[in-house]
């Protein structure tokens, strides 16, 4: 595998941002890092993960869908729609980058987004294998193996050099465009490392955790489930699990009036909310507790029954470490298991 | 303040001076008023007063053209121009001589001058 | 504690004076903690736990709780009793149905701020004499109990309950505490550095709402930003101006009702200080219209429903603090 | 900072019916100038004005905003503009302390037999948010004209 | 679909020729919505407003936009003329084009751009109008006079006549005012008691009228047509039903060596006084900051010897609450205080005396009985002189700015009485300007120049020194002579500025009346409306309202009296629909709006409600009562949910402005 030695990864992040917009996780503060627009000085987080997903860079929290200019009483429509240019993400756990293959699966299918795959066309994704995971961590709940991530491109990191490993065409073409950085390497060490990441994977307080009794074919017998009241009683009815969340994909879709003519936009909409889907008669899901359910009945059931069996969760965490109240998919899981 | 000479100024010009109201139209009226260091409205007002003695010692009151504009024009019916004189004739009265001698005038007649400023010079200046 | 909370529950319970608890449950690990109603003494026995993560300010939950049939028991630390006051006086609870047992207050611990030590895989907590050793997958490690301490129990304006029908412990006094120090540092700052620290964490909003879902005084049936009657409503920090907006104005709705219970700050999964925005509210009304806590009483007429007639003009704007 | 010359402000004025929308007639009868970047909406009364109105103009493209009511003690309804003067120095403060230029806004008393304070002050403030420049801190990008 | 027409005035060219009006109906004929947009000459003409008529009929019109003059002048003629082409007449806005633009400004082409801006700012209104309709609100036939001086009991009177009820609430202990005080009156020098006594009585008698003396108005509520008002009765400690104004009491009085206001403290009276003969209602009053009684429990002589029985040192203030249809405001004025003129040494010499003063040293009820005597030594005096505008036209924090009007002519009176009666004395008047409009005045003022020889003198008085001699130097310029003066006087008459009284400025706010800088209560128009307050309501009666000689108050107090009784006859009146009202789904209940209603509009009521949530849930919500409510808005800035909105003015007209402007 052709290796960098980490003593060089900055000067790659140079190169590489010189040529097209690179993006890594950084510290924004200490405990919280983010995705920021790389610049020269700037340095890699040492989180696990960053506070909100990857998934902002194919499906933005506000996205601009087309324009109407007023003149009079004359309106004009005016489609904004532009090619983007290249962008490399750098970083990405497999969690998230996992993620993107279920955004895949709504915004790919029939009829295709084209504001989504335009970015999806554009962006070229680099993901980090994990060594440290946290007690939050349940990938492995989901199939995805930490050590071994996804993307158009594999990092892994075996303490003094970064492996890369390209696994999509686009991820060639970038591991060709870095080649005057990269050399051979010798992986031993490396495989030592995941060995290790892997051992410590098992040992998770939620390595247990498991979807066997999760599926498409579970509507019936958990959707009137006692269990519900329970579980959302506490729920505030906020959107932080929704906005943390790698996968939750729903959004709204909004004019607004900016004095010389109307910008439609579309924004994040969280089904936690009360005016979630609202229409003329008003909103379906009428108390919080339908709500709650819908969430996680849509990530356990709803999605595996119309995407093939793959679950609408890719067991990042995030929603165990913000949610305001600390009820999360892993508690839901577990009540509605226990019989 | 002279009330023996104000009474006779007002005695003589027959004129109640209280009438005026301070208005002056008839400085604003008069065609001697560039000569005159007293101007009309200033006589009404110092003969109230009874400010007679300097007015007696002015020039402005051989000045006087008594054309009687400014007893036209008086909103008031004031008669400036009667005040006027009758202060003269206190000046006259007590100098006891004229100004002026009938026979001086004809030296000082010219083309422009008004016939009504030779009769009035006559009336005044002479005994 | 606990145990004397968990008895003391189960004798209402018993006795029939409640027909329902609220308080916390146990969760998956150490700290996620969730407010929680029992009904059982088995529930209680099993979920029941009030410890150093037991942070969550229950009192917007009887708001709802007290619009059923029967009787709550509430367990309130210090700052929640202000909150639960604050919504007596709105009429937003009705104090008859619920029985309030006051316990002691924090300082609670931030599990953020053990996070952001670089602490992770954590198993377990254990506060050991003022220093927590924290069990993790990668060993045990230690830091100082108070470097852990939730924002808000930092600087904790009270230990005093204004409400409460009985007591678990010893009632505490009002506190002098120190929370107006960041919010005087910012007011000592030049506009521009001002603009620039709040832009800085204003652009960290996602909208989610946490801030203002979990706010005991943001009780209202339908908040303006979700009501498309009211011209406002937004989902989005579409624009950095409707990031500053949500903020301002949802502070000036709870100008004079907020009673300083720090939980916006301590929901917030982006650590944006809602708080300070809040405080400088409470620091302003304090030194323009006098002294005035929230929720203290059931009685008092809230500053911003109130004047005096010799109040200070907004031209004290220019006159105080720096350009 | 570089002022722009040609910088012509959009200042928007709330004005209560009773003192100051009055004041502003009067200054009209009067023939007292002040800048046509002033243009004045009418409220019942100063404490009709909710902070959501001012934001709500510098979202959309004002660059100050006043508000006029009557004196203290003169109010039409007796303590409208008591609450006011609350609401709106708390607010003012609030911009402030996140940054925004003081003179932008402003809150004014002025009563119906004021047509010259009206005018002066219109006048006063017009300069002032025309030094400031036009308002970025407080605006709403998608609205910016072209 | 919205079908609004816009309607450009030209107001002959006090719009046209700074606004270019064809540019403005052409541009607001583009706005979304408009399908009618015309100018016109005279919009508020016969003409132009039968243009609009028919634009409404013929167009179908939903909104109508009229840009003209301000609203606060045309808005109801507009509106009427749209309720009779049959448009809810709240569907008309007013663009203000005149007063806020082309009156104020000069460019052509900047204020065409504002109007068109202000026109288009009206059309984003009118989208958002719904129809309004006005409530009834019926009226209370009873009228409450506040102060009881000339005017006030000739308003009272008035209606009283007129067939209705009417209180007056004096804060003294006798009706008749500031016109009690006055000897003889200009211009014709009949005594002023000899005129007001019997208008006294006569109010008295009238068994319409109630008086209230000794009283004051302690709070007012409600609003025109159903004011409650709660009237402090001061407690005088005599039983006013039982005294018969006998003055035994104020004879035996052990205590007399308190000054005389009715005498502008130049003599005493006794603790239980009546203020004078004449008094109406006659009865004794104790005072108790000098009765020995109420100071240390020792004296109790006028409850021995009044037979009628009617002290009571124990008497409490009293209150009465009262409903009122009308208010009438009759508060008066007062000399201002001359303390801050050290140049007229009226606080060092007591030869120095006000105008008010010198009536009651002339008056034969007064402290001399009638002769002029210096208040220092009694002795005749030879010279007076008359300082006119002391305080009046004065531009600084001493004196009040205006003209007290009055003056000019009661120095006339005054110097004029003096040279009559006292022939051997020199009057000298030292005045800015003799102000003398009123009918058979001017002529006053000259009988005293010609015929009583009052010396008038243009030029002010500087400074007025007393002299060991007991004589006063006024020094003083006469500017018609161009030269200082000194006048070795005897007696220095100044004429105040008057003020306003002290009370009317608390009452104004407990009215919600407005009042100028001066504490003169504000007309609702100057011309129009000279006797209405801008209060609905409230009428203004005599100098309260600026300052006005005897005619002239008896003149506005017939004014408001008819003002009144107009307002007394109807049955019911019609209501300001442009009220708050909460949407009861959405509000919370908390009460924050009820805390900053000034007239209690708000209450709140337990109600059964079908949540979104589809179950139903008994809810605290918040009630406007229409009738009550004023619409100033407070409630809806209050309200944090947003429930509360204010009709005509509500949160989405004032946006859809605001986004208009800065468009």
């Amino acid at each position: 595998m052709q290796k960098i030695s980490k003593s060089r990864l900055y000067e790659l992040f140079d190169a590489v941002a010189a040529k097209q917009d690179l993006y890594i996780p950084t510290d924004r503060e200490e405990g919280a890092a983010e995705y920021k627009k790389y610049e020269s000085g700037m340095k890699l987080t040492k989180e696990l993960n960053t506070v909100r997903s990857a998934k902002d860079f194919f499906f933005p929290q506000t996205e601009n869908l087309a324009e109407f200019r007023l003149e009079g009483k004359n309106i004009e429509v005016k489609d904004i729609r532009e090619e983007c240019d290249d962008f490399v993400i750098f970083g990405v756990r497999a969690c998230d980058a996992k993620s993107f293959t279920i955004l895949d699966k709504v915004f790919l299918c029939e009829p295709v987004d084209s504001f989504y795959k335009n970015r999806r066309d554009h962006g070229t994704v680099i993901t980090m294998a994990c060594t440290r995971p946290a007690e939050t961590c349940f990938c492995k709940t989901f199939g995805i193996d930490p050590t071994v991530p996804g993307g158009d491109v594999s990092c892994f990191d075996d303490g003094e050099n970064i492996f890369f490993l390209a696994n999509t065409e686009k991820g060639e073409k970038f591991v060709e465009s870095i080649s005057a950085f990269l050399e051979d390497g010798d992986t031993d060490k490396l495989m030592e490392v995941q060995t290790r990441a892997r051992e410590i994977m098992g040992k998770l307080p939620l390595a247990n955790l498991s979807t066997g009794n999760f599926g498409g074919d579970k509507l019936n017998e958990y959707f009137n489930s006692d269990k519900w009241a329970e579980l959302s009683e506490a729920c505030i009815g906020c959107g932080t699990c929704t906005f943390v969340c790698p996968t939750c994909q729903c959004y709204d879709i909004k004019d607004f009036n900016t004095g010389h003519g109307i910008k439609r936009f579309r924004c994040w909409d969280s089904c936690m909310y009360s005016d979630f889907t609202k229409m003329a008669h008003g909103n379906p899901r009428l108390t919080q507790l339908e709500r709650f359910r819908q969430r996680f009945m849509h990530k356990l059931v709803y999605f595996p029954a119309n995407n093939d069996g793959e679950f609408g969760c890719v067991g990042c965490g995030r929603c165990l470490a913000k949610c305001p109240i600390s009820m999360n998919i892993v508690k839901v899981m577990k009540a509605l298991e226990a019989k | 303040m002279n009330k023996n000479l104000k009474e006779q100024v007002l005695r003589s010009s027959g004129v109640n001076v209280l009438k005026c109201m301070r208005c002056g139209k008839c400085s604003a009226t008069c065609p001697s008023y560039d000569e005159m260091e007293y101007h009309p409205h200033q006589f009404v007002y110092m003969v109230e007063k009874g400010d007679i003695e300097t007015l007696m010692k002015s020039e402005s009151i051989y000045k006087c053209l008594t054309c009687f504009a400014c007893v036209d024009r008086c909103p008031r019916g004031v008669e400036p121009a009667r005040v006027v004189e009758a202060v003269r004739l206190a000046a006259v009265r007590q100098q006891g001589g004229n100004r002026l001698e009938p026979s001086d005038i004809p030296a000082l007649l010219d083309e422009d001058l008004p016939q009504q400023a030779i009769v009035t010079a006559m009336r005044k200046y002479a005994k | 504690m606990q145990e004397a909370m968990i008895k003391r529950a189960k004798e209402l319970l018993a006795d029939g004076s409640v027909d329902r608890v609220i308080g916390w449950k146990r969760g998956e690990f150490a700290y996620d903690i969730t407010p929680a109603v029992f009904t059982s003494a088995e529930e209680l026995d099993r979920d029941f736990v009030c410890d150093d993560f037991t942070a969550a300010n229950v009192s917007k939950y009887l708001v709802k709780e007290t619009q059923k049939e029967g009787k709550v028991l509430a367990f309130l630390k210090p700052c929640d009793t202000y909150s639960f006051n604050q919504l007596v006086k709105e009429h937003r609870i009705d104090r008859e149905k619920v029985y309030v047992i006051g316990i002691e207050g924090g300082p609670k611990l931030d599990i953020e701020k053990i996070r952001a030590k670089g602490i992770t895989g954590i198993l377990g907590v254990r506060n050991e004499d003022y220093t927590l050793k924290i069990e993790t997958i990668y060993g045990t490690q230690t830091m100082p109990f108070y470097e852990a301490v939730l924002g808000k129990c930092a600087s904790c304006k009270s230990k005093k309950h204004v409400v409460f029908d009985e007591l678990i412990g010893e009632d505490g006094d009002v506190l002098d505490s120190n929370r107006f120090e960041m919010v005087e540092k910012l007011e000592n700052m030049t506009a521009q550095e001002r603009f620039d620290f709040w832009r800085d964490q204003l652009s960290k909003c996602i909208r989610c709402n946490a801030c203002r879902n979990v706010c005991p005084a943001c009780t209202c049936e339908n908040c303006v930003f979700d009501n498309p009657k009211s011209g406002i409503d937004n989902k989005a920090p579409a624009d950095s101006f409707e990031e500053n907006m949500f903020h301002i104005i949802r502070a000036f709705h709870v100008a004079g009702r907020c009673t300083d219970c720090g939980e916006c700050s301590r929901v917030c999964p982006q650590h944006i200080p809602l708080h300070l925005l809040n405080r400088k509210f409470i620091k302003d009304i304090n030194e323009l219209y006098g002294e005035y806590q929230a929720g203290a009483d059931t009685t008092s007429r809230a500053p911003l429903t109130d004047y005096n007639k010799d109040d200070c003009e907004p031209s004290i704007v220019h006159e105080r603090g720096v350009e | 900072m570089q002022v722009n010359e040609n910088f012509e402000p959009v200042i928007v004025a709330f004005c209560c019916n009773w003192c100051s929308y009055a004041g502003a007639d009067l200054s009209g009868t009067n023939r007292l100038n002040y800048p046509t970047n002033v243009k004045i909406i009418r409220v019942p009364c100063s404490c009709r004005v909710n902070p959501m109105f001012i934001l709500r103009a510098f979202q959309k493209g004002a660059d100050g905003v006043i508000i006029c009511g009557c004196h203290p003690g003169d109010c039409h309804y007796t303590s409208g503009n008591y609450f006011t003067r609350r609401r709106i120095t708390l607010l003012y403060s609030m911009l402030d302390f996140l940054g925004i230029e003081r003179d932008r806004t402003r809150l004014e008393w002025v009563s119906a037999a004021e047509g010259a304070k009206f005018a002066a002050t219109m006048q006063q403030f017009t300069e002032d948010v025309k030094a400031l420049g036009p308002n970025r801190r407080l605006e709403d990008l998608r609205c910016r004209k072209q | 679909m919205q079908r609004i027409g816009v309607f450009v005035c030209h107001c002959g060219t006090n719009i046209a020729a700074t606004v270019d009006v064809k540019a403005v109906a052409e541009a607001l004929g583009h706005e979304p919505g408009v399908v009618i947009s015309q100018e016109y000459q005279y919009m508020c003409s016969e003409s132009g407003q039968e243009l609009v008529k028919n634009a409404i009929k013929e167009q179908k019109l939903t909104g109508v936009v009229i840009c003209s003059c301000s609203p606060r002048m045309h808005e109801n003629t507009f509106r009427k003329a749209a309720a009779s082409a049959g448009l809810n007449p709240y569907l008309v806005e007013i663009a203000n084009i005149r007063e806020q633009c082309s009156w104020i400004h000069k460019d052509i082409a900047t204020a065409t751009e504002k109007a068109i801006i202000l026109g288009r700012t009206a059309v984003a209104k009118v989208h958002l109008n719904t129809p309004l309709t006005s409530m009834e609100s019926p009226v209370v036939k009873r009228a409450l006079v506040i102060g009881g001086g000339i005017a006030g009991i000739q308003t009272a009177l008035d209606i009283a006549e007129a067939g209705f009820d009417v209180d007056i609430v004096e804060k003294n202990p006798t009706i008749g005012g500031k016109m009690a005080q006055i000897d003889k009156t200009f211009p014709t020098l009949d005594c002023a008691a000899c005129i007001l006594t019997p208008k006294m009585v006569e109010a008295s008698q009238n068994e319409r009228i109630t008086i209230h003396s000794f009283s004051e108005v302690a709070d007012v509520k409600g609003f025109v047509g159903n004011f409650t008002v709660k009237i402090k009765k001061k407690a005088r400690f005599v039983d006013e039903t039982k005294c018969t104004g006998c003055g035994l009491c104020t004879e035996k009085c052990p205590m007399k060596k308190v000054p005389n206001e009715f005498n502008m403290g130049l003599d005493n009276r006794s603790a239980i006084y009546i203020p004078f003969a004449q008094a109406v209602p006659k009865v004794a009053t104790i005072d108790p900051n000098y009765c020995m009684m109420m100071k240390s429990g020792k004296c109790g002589v006028c409850s021995k010897v009044c037979s009628a029985g009617a002290i009571d040192y124990k008497q409490q203030d009293t209150f009465i609450e009262q409903q009122y249809g009308a208010i009438v405001v009759a508060t008066g004025f007062n000399p201002i205080k001359l303390d801050k003129y050290d140049e007229f040494a009226y606080n060092q010499c007591p030869d120095v005396v006000t105008s008010l003063e010198l009536e009651r040293l002339m008056n034969a009820a007064g402290p001399n009985g009638g002769t002029l005597l210096r208040p220092s030594d009694k002795s005749h005096p030879h010279t007076i002189v008359f300082v006119q505008c002391v305080g009046s036209r004065c531009d600084d924090e001493k004196g009040k700015p205006y003209c007290s009007k009055i003056c000019c002519m009661y120095t006339a009176k005054h110097a004029m009485l003096i040279r009559e009666k006292y022939p051997d004395t020199e009057v000298y008047v030292f005045y800015i300007d003799v102000r003398t409009p009123g009918k058979n005045f001017d002529e006053f003022y000259r009988r005293a120049v010609e015929q009583y020889n009052v010396h008038y003198i243009k030029g002010m008085v500087g400074k007025v020194t007393p002299k060991s001699d007991g004589k006063i130097d006024v020094q003083a310029s006469d500017l018609l002579a161009g030269e200082q003066l000194h006048i070795n006087a005897d007696m220095v008459v100044l004429a105040a500025a008057i003020e306003p009284d002290k009370t009317a400025r608390p009452l104004a706010t407990m009215l919600t009346t407005q009042m100028d800088t001066n504490d003169f209560f504000t007309e609702a128009h100057p011309k129009l409306r000279p006797v209405e307050s801008a209060t609905a309501g409230i009428f203004l009666s005599g100098a309260c309202q600026g300052p006005k000689d005897i005619p002239e108050t008896v003149a506005q107090a017939s004014a408001a009296a008819a003002k009144a009784i107009g307002l007394l006859c109807k049955n019911s009146i019609t209501c300001n629909p442009c009220v708050a009202h909460s949407d009861e789904l959405m509000c919370n209940g908390c009460s924050s709006c009820e805390k900053v209603c000034p007239y209690g509009a708000i209450t709140y009521v337990d109600k059964e409600f079908r949540m979104p949530d589809r179950s139903t849930k008994v809810r605290r919500v918040a009630s406007v009562n229409p009738a009550v409510c004023q619409g100033c808005g407070a409630c809806t800035v209050a309200c944090p949910s947003g429930a509360m909105d204010l009709s005509g003015f509500s949160n989405s007209q004032i946006m859809a402005e605001v986004d208009a402007i800065c468009k």
